[in-house]
């Protein structure tokens, strides 16, 4: 089992929802952040001097799959999350050890 | 320059100052205890039309992503100064000084010189100081409606100096022509109780001025859904409580005329709420809160010029109509149009506007007006057809010197935020002050 | 059915409608600026009562989880639009058309025909359209306190459909015997100034009515925590603004009694805000706001029905003994009558009602009332069983009837929202538009 | 103690009590319908001052981080409660009754005993009840603005002794040396229209006392940003509402005078919010919403005590430079003076009150004064002495009684939140009641 | 070490810490999320047609922990955040490869 | 890969960014959370008792960086984000597996 996060833009997100769910990949826990990425933020200008805000609104979706389903989900993010524009985010995968339901005993 | 110039300038412009400074003269009564009912129930007005600023702002506020709630505010907060500013030193003598031309007003007002406090024109129910007061509101709320329009676009910077020429350019004139003795006085059949045409259509068609010059807001901020219901429905509250001054003051006096104009306005808004409510529950099969608002504003937009002018069971009618026809003008600004109308100011205040101009041509009870001004279902079509034409003057002359106004600034400053500042919102890069904390 | 039975029927129907369309025919003066102080007044508390409705929403909606904000603001909105018109189409004059039999008043104002706008009848203050102004805010105001016992269960369709209902045989009716010389008026030696029956007692029983047949929310909704005090805050500011109209109007004059009215509105709340915070700091060692809100309008509550009666000593009492009974209401509401009155209707409106109506029965200053009309405590017994009579009179109508009317709905529409819904919250579920974005 | 002494001391008892309660005699008239347009104005701003109140809360609790709203709002509740029971019980006859020494009023009017409801006295407006109900609003706002000063750190129980205290040994007399016919009516040149001493000076003042006692937040919640900017607005606008009401009614009359006052507080506010825009345009590139809504209340402050004896001219000056002034002081009490007035209560409200003083001495009208009370530029320097010596005292007293009276309570309670506390907030740890749900 | 990532009800929150900490584990991180199920959402009706609510409100905690608790860990979660309905939520178990504490040098 | 995974004073956000960027970290995902620690949170009197707050304010990042940088990124957040109080936080370190950037191909 995987986990895969993958941080997107807030208005990608119901895109990446549907793709995922085109996918059959159903479950995921979604999480409002904050984002800096390599630019370190985007940079503005007032009338004495620039600044830069860093902390850019993002979405977080944690989505834990099977080994199987792990490149077919990435690639369904990836191809829904993507403006072609600088922070359009990133996707981590992180080994699951145990996957456990609460309400059965699986 | 040879003298004979210069002394025939100099006749000229002492000739100019004479006609623009000259005060009107006319009888005045010193104020009295008598006089404390009606000055109060003005006072009172003023107040109400005063919170209607910050209540559309909130009422906007509420409706726009959460990276543009201090964008609105600031901008009102500005406009609010500006208005009152402006309309103290220049725009309250433009509009209401001695008609020249039928234009304009002279000078004799300037910087509120002359302007009587404690003394009472013959004919008159309060000072005029407290007229100018009254109107002032007016001012405010106008301007504070036209920013919903373009916002998230349009730089605070810009839209500051824009109202401070707007102010002066288009409602000084505006607030001339059809309650301060100019053209529309002079020429027209016309009548507009509170100020369907000055504020509602001027601030409409101002805002889609804007709207045009400016396009669309980015993708990625038009598609977030309001942030702050409860902020909206404060916002609305307020709007409504201040329009029962806005409507009952506008008499200028405490009597049957404010009491009519009060029930009326109550009763068109509340008709046209339901009604909204109901198009919505067959269209989509659910009562939204917004949709429940927009109804009511739009029934309390188009009773504004006609609340004088009929009684109960017209107003049931004008916001039933007024509540079907801004439901389709709201559709049509968001589906139809290509315009990015934010906050549906040209459907609800425009649309409205000039259904309520056309509801009064065609209800005004003979019984309530002077004759001559009665509707076309009494058989009369002057007031019709005068109502018609102020509308399509107001709407041309709006948007044709707001449009050529932000156009002249756009060559001056910069008008237009860019994507990225319009993404993260003008909250942070504008201002500083993002709303919240998490 | 032949020709005789036929003129039979048209002739009862001929007499009905001259009885219960006759205006009563009393005599009028024009309004003149004299009446401006009284009509400004009048005008002035019209427009703070409407601000209670709004504030009420306000009030209750920051007490909701923030799944249900939406709801209660919607539910808000549409009372009011449905109380407006339903109180200018027939409420007003069933409630103060002519009197027929003690228990309802005739057609003779249906949609506001015959109601005179700019004359004054002998012996009153202001025109007759400007009360029936100022009661369509009582009327608005006292649907907008029931919404907050049965929140969060019954459906936005089943709230609007009872309302227009319930405002017909339960409210018009409630005004007629109070104030527009039904039976109360005409053989119960009872006092009430500005609505503890009529308000308080009705709004809250309607709401246990509501309550009991809708039952318990959810467990898992009943959890949740108050989820934005500074809103609660806001509503409870608005709510006591607009208690000073409420309490300062019912004199219908500016005059002294209005003044009295305002000052011991603003002592008993005070009183009983400190009270309770007492209370509170004794029983659990700390001092909450939302305890000291509910004490507040404990106080106003119960000072309502008496505020025109009283001076300001007695105002301490009321106060202080409305908040200890309050407090311990709200303690049995919550803990052992098994109800889930969500936001305390009852528990403060319901039992402060009581016992103001009651303390206007003991405490009823001589020289503020005509005579028989004394309290208790001035050996007078007449005043303090009528308002007992009274109280239990309201109570078993008002829950009678109401409980009819949700009973008789529940078989044709759904009421009730199922557990699924409940947990989702009407917000998103009744009305698609969830109040916050993150 | 024999027989002598004991009588001795009834002697002197009775003759105390005789100077003490001796209700003044003075000539009135019943309240006629004539009376009505004054008695619903001051109503009105009564109203309008008790708005500002929950206004101030608001204002500052959006400035807070989001673990103290709670908490301000709970402190304005309570201070609400008290200040007016105080008022009514002790605080009203103190600073109003009959002058015992310049320094204090007598007790005739303790618990509102003799206070005339339905008369109104020779030369007077308004019934004394009414007037005492409109001072009551200014008790009640007086100590809503202290409460910004030392907020997160000063505990709930130690700011209502305190505030109970205060209201009767440093707010009863200020309100009866200026307004009562205490030291500073008899032997000062003096005018303050609407309250520049008595309320901003010595809220102020008080502020900073308590500020200095408590000492400074940890930096680990100084450090936080304004939780809720569309709080802040709301609370600045319901303020400015309310300002219209406190420097309108402050002639207790309907008429020139109240129109003045209200033109020109608009028109200062209007000006001060510009300046402050475009001084903070050319310090640091942008202009925010908390700076501007911080020029309009510096504008408002400054115009209090002049804005019934300058015009609109001199309105935009004292506007300006007012906003100038406070936009040093607020940068200097946060960068200079070591100090931490969290929400720059002294910056605002004591500069701004300051210069109100001070430019009431320069700028007062001749044709809007009492002969010998004219301003600077027209020659005489009595009035501007006056008034430097009256807020010389004013900071003084209020200064040194407040810090006494916190120090004294911090030798009986523990007035001081520990750092831990002050951390995780006064909403969880006082109250227990968090603002928000997530 | 073992990371435990559980999401449950919101209003299961206080029973979830108190097991927990009667297991002795007291550490834990907790953010507010939504989430998206296995059966995509709750589907409701209105007058028009069907509509879907996807993102349901979610408590996640974080807990991290010696491998010996684990199990026990799992147990009290699954104990106390157990209603029987469909939405319960979900554990996962991570590895962790080390644990620092930022004041002390642990 | 490693994801470390910092639990932070809210106060201490700042000065960790500019920690992190000085050497050279840039990229971060920040989200706001509640935290209950070893002292299972902090107690408080009234005048009817003891009561005690459990879960605080904290604010977590999440950094995604090559193993190279792993103790450099660490050394720089503890240094950054102590005052010597409790409640300072924690650095949990996870492998990761794959990251992938959505715009490019990487
Ligand atoms: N190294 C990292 N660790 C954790 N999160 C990161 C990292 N780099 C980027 N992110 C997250 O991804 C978002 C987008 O990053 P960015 O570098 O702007 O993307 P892009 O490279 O596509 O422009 C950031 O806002 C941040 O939330
Ligand atoms: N595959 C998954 N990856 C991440 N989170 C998940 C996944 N499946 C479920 N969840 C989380 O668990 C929550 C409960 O899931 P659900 O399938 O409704 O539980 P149950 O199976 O107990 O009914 C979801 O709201 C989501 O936050
Ligand atoms: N075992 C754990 N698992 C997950 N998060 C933890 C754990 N222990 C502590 N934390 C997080 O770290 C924060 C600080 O913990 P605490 O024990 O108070 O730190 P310190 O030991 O430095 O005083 C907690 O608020 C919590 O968010």
């Amino acid at each position: 089992m995987k986990m895969i996060i993958a941080i997107i833009r807030p208005e990608k997100l119901q895109c990446v929802k549907d793709a995922l769910k085109a996918e059959g990949v159903h479950g995921m826990t979604i999480t409002n952040v904050r984002g800096r990425g390599e630019q370190s933020g985007i940079k503005f200008t007032t009338r004495v001097g620039e600044f830069c805000v860093d902390e850019i609104e993002k979405v977080k979706l944690e989505i834990v799959i099977d080994d199987v389903l792990e490149d077919a989900a990435i690639a369904a993010i990836k191809e829904s999350a993507d403006t072609g524009h600088m922070g359009d985010g990133r996707i981590f995968v992180l080994p699951v050890e145990r996957s456990i339901k609460i309400r059965t005993e699986e | 320059m040879n003298t004979t110039v210069k002394i025939g300038f100099a006749a000229i412009a002492l000739l100019m100052a004479a006609i623009l400074l000259a005060p009107s003269v006319s009888a005045e009564t010193a104020v009295t205890t008598e006089n404390a009912g009606n000055i109060t129930w003005i006072l009172v007005c003023s107040a109400l039309v005063f919170i209607m600023t910050p209540g559309v702002a909130l009422f906007y506020g509420g409706m726009l992503r959460k990276q543009s709630i201090t964008s609105i505010l600031a901008q009102t907060c500005i406009i609010m100064g500006i208005m009152t500013v402006s309309w103290a030193v220049i725009g309250y003598t433009l509009a209401f000084g001695s008609d020249v031309g039928g234009i304009i007003g002279n000078l004799e007002y300037i910087l509120l010189h002359n302007v009587s406090v404690d003394t009472i024109a013959d004919g008159a129910t309060i000072p005029q100081m407290e007229f100018m007061l009254f109107q002032m509101m007016f001012a405010l709320i106008t301007a504070g409606i036209v920013l919903g329009a373009a916002i998230e676009r349009i730089r605070f910077n810009a839209i500051a100096l824009f109202i401070v020429i707007w102010s002066i350019v288009v409602y000084a004139p505006m607030a001339h022509w059809v309650w301060g003795g100019g053209f529309f006085d002079q020429y027209l059949t016309v009548l507009d109780f509170a100020g369907g045409t000055v504020v509602h259509i001027c601030a409409a068609t101002t805002g889609l001025a804007l709207v045009l010059f400016a396009g669309k807001r980015s993708e990625r901020t038009m598609k977030d859904r309001p942030h702050n219901i409860p902020m909206t429905f404060i916002g609305f509250s307020l709007l409504w409580l201040g329009w029962l001054g806005f409507n009952g003051g506008s008499g200028l006096a405490a009597d049957g005329v404010a009491i009519n104009a009060i029930v009326v306005t109550m009763i068109s808004s509340s008709v046209a709420m339901i009604v909204w409510g109901l198009m919505q529950y067959f269209a989509v099969g659910r009562i939204g809160i917004l949709g429940m608002i927009a109804g009511a504003v739009a029934g309390l937009v188009a009773i504004t010029p006609a609340a004088g002018y009929v009684g109960p069971s017209e107003a049931i009618v004008i916001g039933a109509v007024g509540s079907i026809l801004c439901y389709r003008g709201v559709l049509f600004m968001r589906k139809k149009s290509g315009l990015d109308d934010a906050l549906d100011v040209f459907g609800v205040h425009g649309i409205g506007g000039i259904w309520g101009a056309i509801a009064t041509g065609i209800f005004a009870v003979p019984a309530m007006v002077e004759s001559g001004y009665e509707g076309l279902i009494y058989g009369n079509t002057d007031l019709f057809i005068g109502e018609i034409v102020a509308v399509i003057i107001t709407i041309v002359f709006c948007f044709a010197v707001s449009y050529a106004v932000i156009w002249l600034l756009s060559k001056i400053i910069d008008v237009r935020m860019v994507e990225d500042e319009e993404v993260i919102g003008a909250d942070i890069v504008e201002h500083g002050e993002p709303a919240y904390t998490r």
